[in-house]
Formats: C-alpha cells, structure tokens, sequence
C-alpha cells in the first residue's frame, strides 16, 4: 500500500519534472530553430496561410481551392466576352 | 422441429440476454444519444454506443474468437470486433494512424509564434499527475482495485486527447479501456461545461479582459523543420513517447512540406475516417457488463472530471503567474486550453474571453497552448508507458 | 543452364495448365465480358472474373499458402488471394464492411411512409426457402451431392443481395462461396429480364395500372430512431442476424444521424470501395476448375434462378392479397420488389407499371418493399445461421 | 435422406414464419415508433429530404453542394460589381 | 525512487542512441531533405526517410516482435513498423495493391498505337541484367557478399520500377530492401540528371531532331482489351511474372472498361495513398544500421547507377538501331524512356528533343516505351523469380 | 565462385531472350488484336480521350469535370437571365 502510494508519488514527480523539462528544451530548440530559420531562410513574403485557422474541426472543411479557381477561371472568361 | 424450435428460441436474445447485457445496452443507447442529440464527440462516441450494444448481444457472438482446428483450418470464424479489437487496439495500430491523421490537421503556427506558450501546455498536465494520485490513493486504501498501472492509465484522461488515452490504456489497462475512452471523448465534449466556471473563479474580470498582441507571421520553413525537430527531441529523451509522437509528427510533416499533397489529403480524410468507424466499434467491443458496470468505472467517470478541472486549473495559474514575470501581457484564459481537446478549449478560451471583453479575440492565441497540450500529454504518456512499463 | 531453360520452360503456364484451369479462365473471361459488355453488376463481376482468371494461372501461387519455419520466420510468402480470402471473406469481415456502406446508402423513408410494405419484403423471401427445400430434394435423391448447409448457403442466392449471399456461403458453404457469389450477381444483374414475364403473368393490366397514393413525408427523428429500433429487435429476437444487420443498420444510423457525415460518406465511397475490389478477387479465388466445374454449380445455377422467380412471384401475389384488404391501393407490381436487388428490382417495378399506365409511377412506392426486402433476407439468414449451425 | 427433408421442410416453416413474425413486429414496432416521433417530436418543416432518391445508385453522384454554394457566391459575387 | 529516474535516464534515446542508430537518422534526415527540397520522389522518399529515422530511435520498439503467452494471449504488443512490414511488405501485398493503383493511373494509348515501341522497353531492360552480372562479379571475387538472389534484386534497380523492385526485393533479398528501395527511388529521381548526357553522347544533332509521325488514334475498345491479352499471355508464358503484372492490368481494366470508374477512382487515389504511406514506413524499416552501413549499400548504389545508365544506352541504341530498319521515322532519344521510370524518363526525352529541334514535341511518342518499360521490368522480374526461386 | 557467374551469365542470357520474347509475342498479340478490333469492332468516332495524357502524374489533378459541368451551367444560366 504505502509501496503503491510512493510509485504514485514518484511518478507525478518525475512526469511533471520530465513534461517541463522536455517542453522547456523544445521551447530552446523552437525558438533557436526561428532564428535560424529567419537569418539563413528569410522569406520574401512570409507565408501565413491560414494561420487563423485551427486544426481543421472535424467535419467542417473549407471551398476547395480546385473550385475556387475553376470559378475564378470561368468567371474571368464570362466577363470577357 | 419442435427441437428446433426450441434451439431457436434459445438462440434469441430475450431468452438469453442477461441483466449486466440489457443495462450494457442501454449504456450503449445512452452514448448514441449523447452523440446524436447533444454532439458529444460524435464521430468516436456513436460508433462506441453502436459497438457497445452490438457486443452486448448474447450469442450474436461479436468478441468471439475464431476456432481453429489441429491443422491450422478455422472451424468457425470470430466476430467482427474481435478481428477489430485484437487486430487494431491491441496492437496500437488504429490510436497511431488516428495519431498521424490528427498531425495532419493540426497547425503549429500559432505555437512556433509564441512558442512561450508551450509552458501552458506543460502545466496543464498537472491534472494528469494529480489523478494518478487520486487513483492510487483509492488503491491503496482498497477502495477501489486499482494497480499503479491502473492508476497512469485513469491519469491520461486529464489529458484530453482521444488517441493518447487510449493507446496508453490498451498498453496499461486494457480491462478498463471502454471506461477510460468513454470518459476521455465525454469529457472532450463537456469541455464547455466544465472549464468556464474554473476559468471565472480564478482570473478576475481584468485578466480575463487583458489583450494580446498579434502573433507574428510564421514561416513555412519554420513548419517544415518543427515537426522533425520534435521528432529528434523524442529521440534523444523519451523513446518511449516515440511512436505517438513521432506518427503525429509525420502527419504534421506531409501536411507541411506541400510535396506529399495526396498523402496528407488522405490522412486527414479517407484513412482517419476508416479508422475512426473502426477504432469506435472496438473501444465499444471494452464496454461488456463486467468490465464497465461495477465500482470501478465511478471512480474513473469521478477522476476523469477531476483530472480535467486540474488541468484547467493549473494551466490558468500558470498563464497568470507566466503573465506576471513576462514582457508581453498573457490572457490567463489560454492556459485554460492547455488540456489539449483541440480546437474545443481554445473555442472556450476565446469566448470567455469575449464575455469579458467584446473585442478580446483569443482563439488564435488560445491554438498555441492547445497544440502544445497534445504534445504534453503525448509526452507524459511517454512518461507513464516508461515508469509503469520498465 | 539447359536445366534452367527446362525448368523455365516447365514454369510456364503452357506447360503446366490443365484443362480444368483453361476452362476457369474461360469462364472468368465470360464473366469480364457480361460485366464491361453488358453490363452485368459490374462493381463485382469484374474484379470476381479477374479474380477467377488470376487464381488459375498455373503456378502463379495466387492461393498459395506462406511457409514459415519452426521459428515462426516466414520462409516463402502466401498469394494476394490467399491473403485477401482467409483475412476478409473466411472472417465475414468483408461482406459485413460492404453492408454497412449499403446500409449507409439507403433511405428507409420510403418504407417508413408505408410500414405495411414490410409484409412485401417477408412474402418475396419465399423463394429463399422454397429453393432450399429443391436442393434438399436434389440432394436426397443423390442427384447432387447437397448437405442441408449447403441446400440454406444455395437458397439465399433468392435473397438477391450480394454481401448477404456471400456471408451465409462463407461460413455455411464455403466451397460453393465462387458459384453462389457468381449466380447471387449474375440473377441481380439479370432481374430487368427474369422478372418482367412472372410479374405480368400474376397480374391483370387493371391491377398494374393501380395508382397508388402519394406518400407521407417521413421526419428526419424516425429515420433516425428506425435503425436503432431495428438493432434492438434483431438483438431481441435474432441474435443470428445481427452481424449482418447490426452492420446494416450502423451504416444507416450514420446517414441520417446527421453529425457523422465524414464518416458516412468514407464508408459509402473509400471504404467500400476498397473492400470491394478485395471482396471481388476473394470470391473468385474460390472458382477453381474442382469447386465449379462440376454438376453441383449447374444445380445451383437452376435453383438461383428458381428462387428468383419463386421470390418474385410471392411478392407480388401478396401485393394482391395486401390490395383486397387493404384501406388503401396497392398495386401488386411492387410486390416483385420484396426480393431487394436495391434499387433494381424497384426500376423495373416502375418500368412495367408505366407500361400499363403512363401516368403511373411506382419507383417510391416500389423502394419501400425494396429496402424491406434488404431486412427480410438478412432475417432469414440469420434464421439459417442458427437452425444448420445451432 | 429422409432426415434431410425433413430438415429442409423444418428450415422452410420456421424460416417463413420468422421472417413474418419478425418483420410484423418490426411494422408494429414503426408505426408505433412514427406516432410517438409525431405527438412528442412534431418536426415543423418535415424534412422530406431525398425521399425521392433511392438508395444512392452506385457510380452515380450529384453536384456536390460545396460546388453548388460555391458557384451561387461567385455568381452573386459577380452580378453585384 | 532514484532507481526510477535511473531507469528513466536509460531509456532515453541519448543513453542507449548507438553511433549507427545515430548515422542512420542522419540518412533519414537526409532523405526526408532530398525528398522535400530537392523533390526526389517525395510521395515515398518522405515516408521512407521518417520510418528509418522512427525505427532507428533506440528503445522505441517500432520494430518489436508482439509477444504472446502459452495460452496465445497477447503480454506486450509489437512496434507499428513490425506490423507494417510483417504483413504488408514481406507479404508482398502492398507493392502489389500498389503496381494496381499504377495501372489504373496509366494509359496505354500512345504504345498501341505504335506497338513497336515495346521493343525499346525491352531493350532497356539490359540494364538490369547487365547489373546482375556485375554484382554477381562482386560476389564471385569476393569484394562483396552477394549471392546470385542479391544480384538479381540489385539488378531490378535497372527496371526503375519501385513497387517492383520492392517486390522482387522483398522475395529475394529482404536483407537487401531498404538499400534497394532507396537506390530505386533515388535514381528514379534523378532520371533528369543522369539520363541526357548518356543520350546525348549516343546521338547525333540530326537523329535528336528527327520529327516522328503522328500517332493513330487508339479506340477504346483496344484499350479494354490490351490489359486482358496482357494478362493471357503472362499466363501463358511467364506465371511468375503474374502477381505484378495481373494485378497491374487488372487497375488497367478498371480505368478503361468505363463501368467501374468508382473502382477505378479509389485504386488511384485514396487506395494507393494509403497503401503508399504505409509502404514508405515499412520500407523504413530495413533501414537499419546493420543493414545499410557497410560496404553492400555502396555496392548496390553504385551498380544500380550503372543500371540506369546501361538501360538507357541500350535503349537508346535500339531505337537507333530500329530507326534505321524502320519504314517510319524514330527518334532514337525516344529509346531511353524504355526504362520506365514514368512519367519522368519520356519528359526527359522530350526535353532533349526540343533542345535539338524546337518543334519536336516527342512526349507521347516517348510515352510507349516508358509504359514499355514496366512491362518489361515486370517480366524480367518474373524471370528472376523463376530462376533464382526455381 | 565459377558457378555464380556462370548462373548470372544464364540468367542474363535467359533473362534478356525472355524480355525480349515475351514483348515481340505481345507486339504481335497486340497489332493482331488491333486490327480485329479496327476491322470487327469499328468506332464511329474514335475515343482519343486522353492519348495525350501521360498516366496521371501522381499529385497533378486536372479540374474536376463534375466542377466544370457545374460551373459551366451557372454561367449558362446566369447569363440567359
Ligand atoms: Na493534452
Ligand atoms: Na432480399
Ligand atoms: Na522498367
């Protein structure tokens, strides 16, 4: 029993030290990866594409861009005639 | 005939179906209800219900195993949910390719732009930790017959990512996998019940009404490269959050690198649906009568909910104290999504936060400490699967 | 290197086919042809043909059984067919994925409009058993060599749904599962031409011209409850049946439930696809020149047919009978549609209606006994299942 | 042989006579499930949805309605300029 | 306490990591760079490069054995990787389902239309053997540890084919795979690079700018039957050959019989993605530091190079050499398409031919043999199968 | 040592007399079954659908016919009001 509770204990210490410590290297390695990033490979035009959008909910997708430019393309034809 | 008959009337369901089946599939009804009529995580928790009833009907033999004879010929086939179940829970096959699918949805963007933000992440797998301890408390006090196996594998419901709770649960815990799923997707689902009134008793109206200032644009490169460079980070420190991971990371990848278009396209759709039916129906296959109606699943349904509220907790105590110490102002409200239940907490966020200020747009800033909660818990997954495990 | 040449030479299919093997090329060959030229259910007869051919190139190992040595290391690797026969169709795992992608594509409303039509889809599953009860006779007399498994495996070929034929064969008959599938498809392919003569000859032109009334809207609820409620009964009263039907009616439930639409729409597209090009090649793995060159197939070949006309027949008489008591009209024609063949059978009941009468279309009023004979058919398989197996 | 009749006529009545048992309670059980839905569910606008359309004719599909929706806004779109 | 922190620390990937695990992700990081920037092949460069980085993280077990009790019951599951290749790649199902998808993407118009053309997909196929003798070389003098199965499987890099040369590998050196796989894929990437100096030095300005006659028409009819005589023939006289190129006719059948299309759609697309993805993984997974790290690897590199190079030559001097006895007009660089490698190698062609002549547009006459060239990649592979296997 | 180079010059011999064989019977096979087919099976109009298109390069996908026809009739209509 008290064997159970100090494995319990154990492991919330060493999993919370251990989620910290790895998202905190991962925060160090992110950020210096963007500098890197950002000196050695600037983009002309940074490329934000859909950056407002969230994970794509499940279900709910957005025009499809063939459309999209299917439309455009006939669109443009129609007014030119 | 009249043998027959009397075969035939022993084969249905009314003269056969036990007590702990018929309440089973009402379980089963109840979850089919709850995805229809109120949306809790339809897509996983109707084919749950479905598999639920299905395996609860006597004799229509959905779990049973196939009969070989001494020379390798079947005698007679097995039920479908015990190819499913055996076949793709078992075995971690289906959580993985869910995993990746799931990599292939989900933009790194607003976390690579505030990458502080993964902190957020961290702390909110304090729910975890605290469950466990809930868990192997009531173990120890024979309460309830929990192993610490048993324990890391309630824990991960405070993680609030479907995937994770269950491969860590089909590798600790497979007897309480039906409750531990239910539970996750369930609490998935009630996230807009159960965190805002947390997020309100923590955070005064001033906080909740602090604005952010714009994420700064991420570049492609920088999306490209993040999801192998956790891919390494996993390697070098925790193998054994490697196969979660490290599939997510490879959707992640293909979503990203824009080369690979028709594989992304189809993780994020054909196969992620295929999987999903079929991941359902074998979670479902967990929920027969003796493993789901007894002591036990109270316990897990209890610590579920208080593993979430911890969750939620500590996430906004730490996006206070983070907004304390940092140069740039942090709406505590964002540690609130934390948990993970992509995009759901972050919905949350935003729209407490525009309770308190109408033009106070938090979903984007809510996403990096969302997305950071899925590698957390994959992380603390990883943990539990190496402590437990080795 | 003369050797290699000779043994190069013996390799060759020149060489070794025998003339059993010609013959099953042949007929797969025949089978491509009806499914391209005119038109036979080409979905499966095409990849069944090809499957037929491909399993009898002589020592093209397409059924080969994998060899692994005592270790448990594989020392040469099965066929295709091997693989896609023992792991899908020996299981029933396919035909069970395909109904639920059939379950997903059908619209009770119809027969939900008219629930009396229900009686239409039991009447027409008459032919079902009066075919088992010929070969019953067949094999009594020692005509041909027909156990009772394989007289009830034969006798569903009259349900005329395919995945259900192909699921009672698999685990009644499996070496007739080749010839069943085949006559199974080719009779529904066939139905514009069987049924038309039986219908007309049971009917006068007055009852073909009967106009029946418009149907009544069905609400999205009790699309949604139907196919719990069918689960519920199946479970009740035929646990037999609830593999096929269970299946059946999860497709459904996530048709009309609304909020699993992605998951829907994979198990009517991708999914069902991709298992039918397997299921395809698996069934005509079992057309070999031993399981079909034989009288047996020519019996069950006559008896496919009998029990479609048989079916077609009691539909429609019972569509008489319904109309003399019945408050409202009933025209007798979609009593042939009790037999499903969905949507096929209902087309035709259409066709011969709008003979009679120009102004007279059946097509909705026809889809009711349609889907009902879906129901009725995998009932009675499942009654199968349980009196020869119980 | 005999036994093999005998068999084959047993299967013949009590599969007839499931399969009419069992689709007449299933008749009695819908006619009684559409009423509850009726007097406890009255939808306002029965939705009547494809009640025409049989069971999806394999091969055969529809506009997609995304593309539909699509075309409606580009056209609209292009009327108001 | 401390002895878990111990435990931790060695399983992490930086305790355990081997220098050749080390290596190994470094080559995958490699291939993934290759595949993404530089565009090798990126549909299976990228799942191939992740699967070595994945199954070489120490301790993450993606390739662990699932190991079973007495009683058959599961005490720990396997790595995802070993299920991947296990049952799909040693298998050989997925290059098969793979070489179908192909089919079902690939036209066979511009060939009929000038079947002569078939001729240069032979003659492009002496690289392949060409190769066999050289590692065969290798072997006999003792530089490196080739068997003649080895040099046979090095050989088929010459067919630039992968799912063929997967296949053939998987068969005949699984040891050899992941080498071969990346070696295949790599040259056939760099087609563009290697193959115009080679054309180049085999041919004059005046035979480059030779302008080609317009193909004939090809009707559809032709096209249906094509794959169906392809199929008899293999029967007739190459079984071996008949895994891969019967199921590659039969994709074919499916994309020109105009009856299935919704067969057809899958096998191209959701199908053979899926399958892709997980080829690539599987794949992944021979790339082990043992397998890869020695001298072997830099002996199938350089002979598969050589491959290619003698396959197109020989190609090349065939069309040549056909230009010359033919009543028609051939550009000789249409040759080198020969080897297959579609649709790289006749966009190659027809990129030399407009260098040479401005108005030479050589793409769909250069489309034959390039389809050529799978057919005779698959029936050498089939003659190696028969002769190394018989 | 001998031997091995012996069975991969048979293997070569064979291989390449195989290769070879097998594609000049499928030229023959081929031509034949073309001119059956030109002479039993003629086409009004010859198919040449897609004879240009290389087999679909893998990620390249042209418009979507379904799109097409479906934008081709909102024009249509657009333009006929
Ligand atoms: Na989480
Ligand atoms: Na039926
Ligand atoms: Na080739």
């Amino acid at each position: 029993m008290n064997n159970l509770i100090n494995d319990g204990l154990g492991l919330m210490l060493l999993g919370m030290g251990f989620v910290f410590l790895f998202l905190c290297i991962l925060i160090v390695a992110t950020t210096f990866m963007s500098k890197l990033v950002a000196r050695y490979f600037p983009e002309a035009a940074p490329v934000i594409k859909k950056t407002v959008s969230t994970p794509t909910p499940i279900g709910a997708q957005g025009t499809d861009p063939k459309v999209a430019a299917a439309i455009t393309a006939a669109i443009h034809q129609h007014r030119n005639r | 005939m009249e043998q027959k008959l009397l075969n035939l009337y022993h084969d249905t369901g009314l003269y056969q179906l036990e007590l702990g089946q018929a309440a089973m599939i009402v379980v089963g009804l109840l979850l089919v209800f709850l995805a229809i009529k109120k949306g809790f995580e339809p897509l996983l928790l109707l084919p749950i219900g479905i598999g639920a009833i299905l395996v609860n009907i006597p004799g229509a033999g959905f779990m049973a195993a196939p009969v070989y004879d001494a020379t390798g010929h079947m005698v007679s086939p097995g039920g479908l949910q015990y190819y499913i179940y055996h076949g793709g829970i078992e075995t971690g096959l289906f959580p993985l390719i869910i995993f990746m699918g799931v990599g292939a949805m989900t933009d790194f963007g607003p976390m690579l732009a505030n990458p502080k933000t993964l902190l957020l992440g961290a702390a909110a797998q304090f729910g975890i930790f605290a469950t466990v301890i809930g868990a192997v408390l009531l173990g120890a006090f024979g309460i309830m017959d929990f192993t610490l196996a048993d324990a890391a594998a309630i824990g991960i419901i405070g993680g609030a990512d479907g995937p994770t709770a269950i491969f860590v649960a089909s590798r600790l815990a497979p007897e309480l996998l039906g409750a531990i799923a239910v539970a996750a997707y369930s609490y998935m689902a009630l996230v807009p019940l159960i965190q805002p009134p947390i997020m309100r008793a923590l955070t005064s109206v001033e906080e909740r009404s602090i604005k952010m200032e714009q994420l700064r644009p991420v570049s492609k490169t920088e999306k490209i490269i993040f999801p192998i460079v956790v891919t390494i980070l996993v390697a070098m420190f925790l193998p054994s959050a490697a196969p979660l991971l490290g599939m997510f990371c490879f959707g992640n990848l293909m979503r990203e690198c824009g080369v690979v278009d028709r594989l992304s396209d189809t993780a994020q759709n054909a196969l992620i649906n295929i999987v999903t039916i079929f991941l359902g129906l074998g979670v479902g296959s967990k929920l027969s009568a003796e493993a789901f109606l007894n002591i036990e699943t109270l316990g897990i349904l209890s610590l579920g909910l208080i593993a979430f509220s911890i969750g939620t907790a500590t996430g906004v105590l730490m996006a206070k104290m983070m907004n304390k110490f940092s140069s740039t102002a942090i709406n505590p409200l964002i540690g609130a999504a934390g948990v993970s239940a992509v995009p759901m907490a972050a919905r949350v966020a935003n729209k407490v936060g525009l309770e308190a200020n109408k033009q106070n747009f938090l979903l984007m800033h809510a996403m990096g400490p969302n997305v950071a909660g899925v590698i957390g818990s994959a992380v603390a997954a990883g943990v539990m699967l190496s402590y437990v495990g080795g």
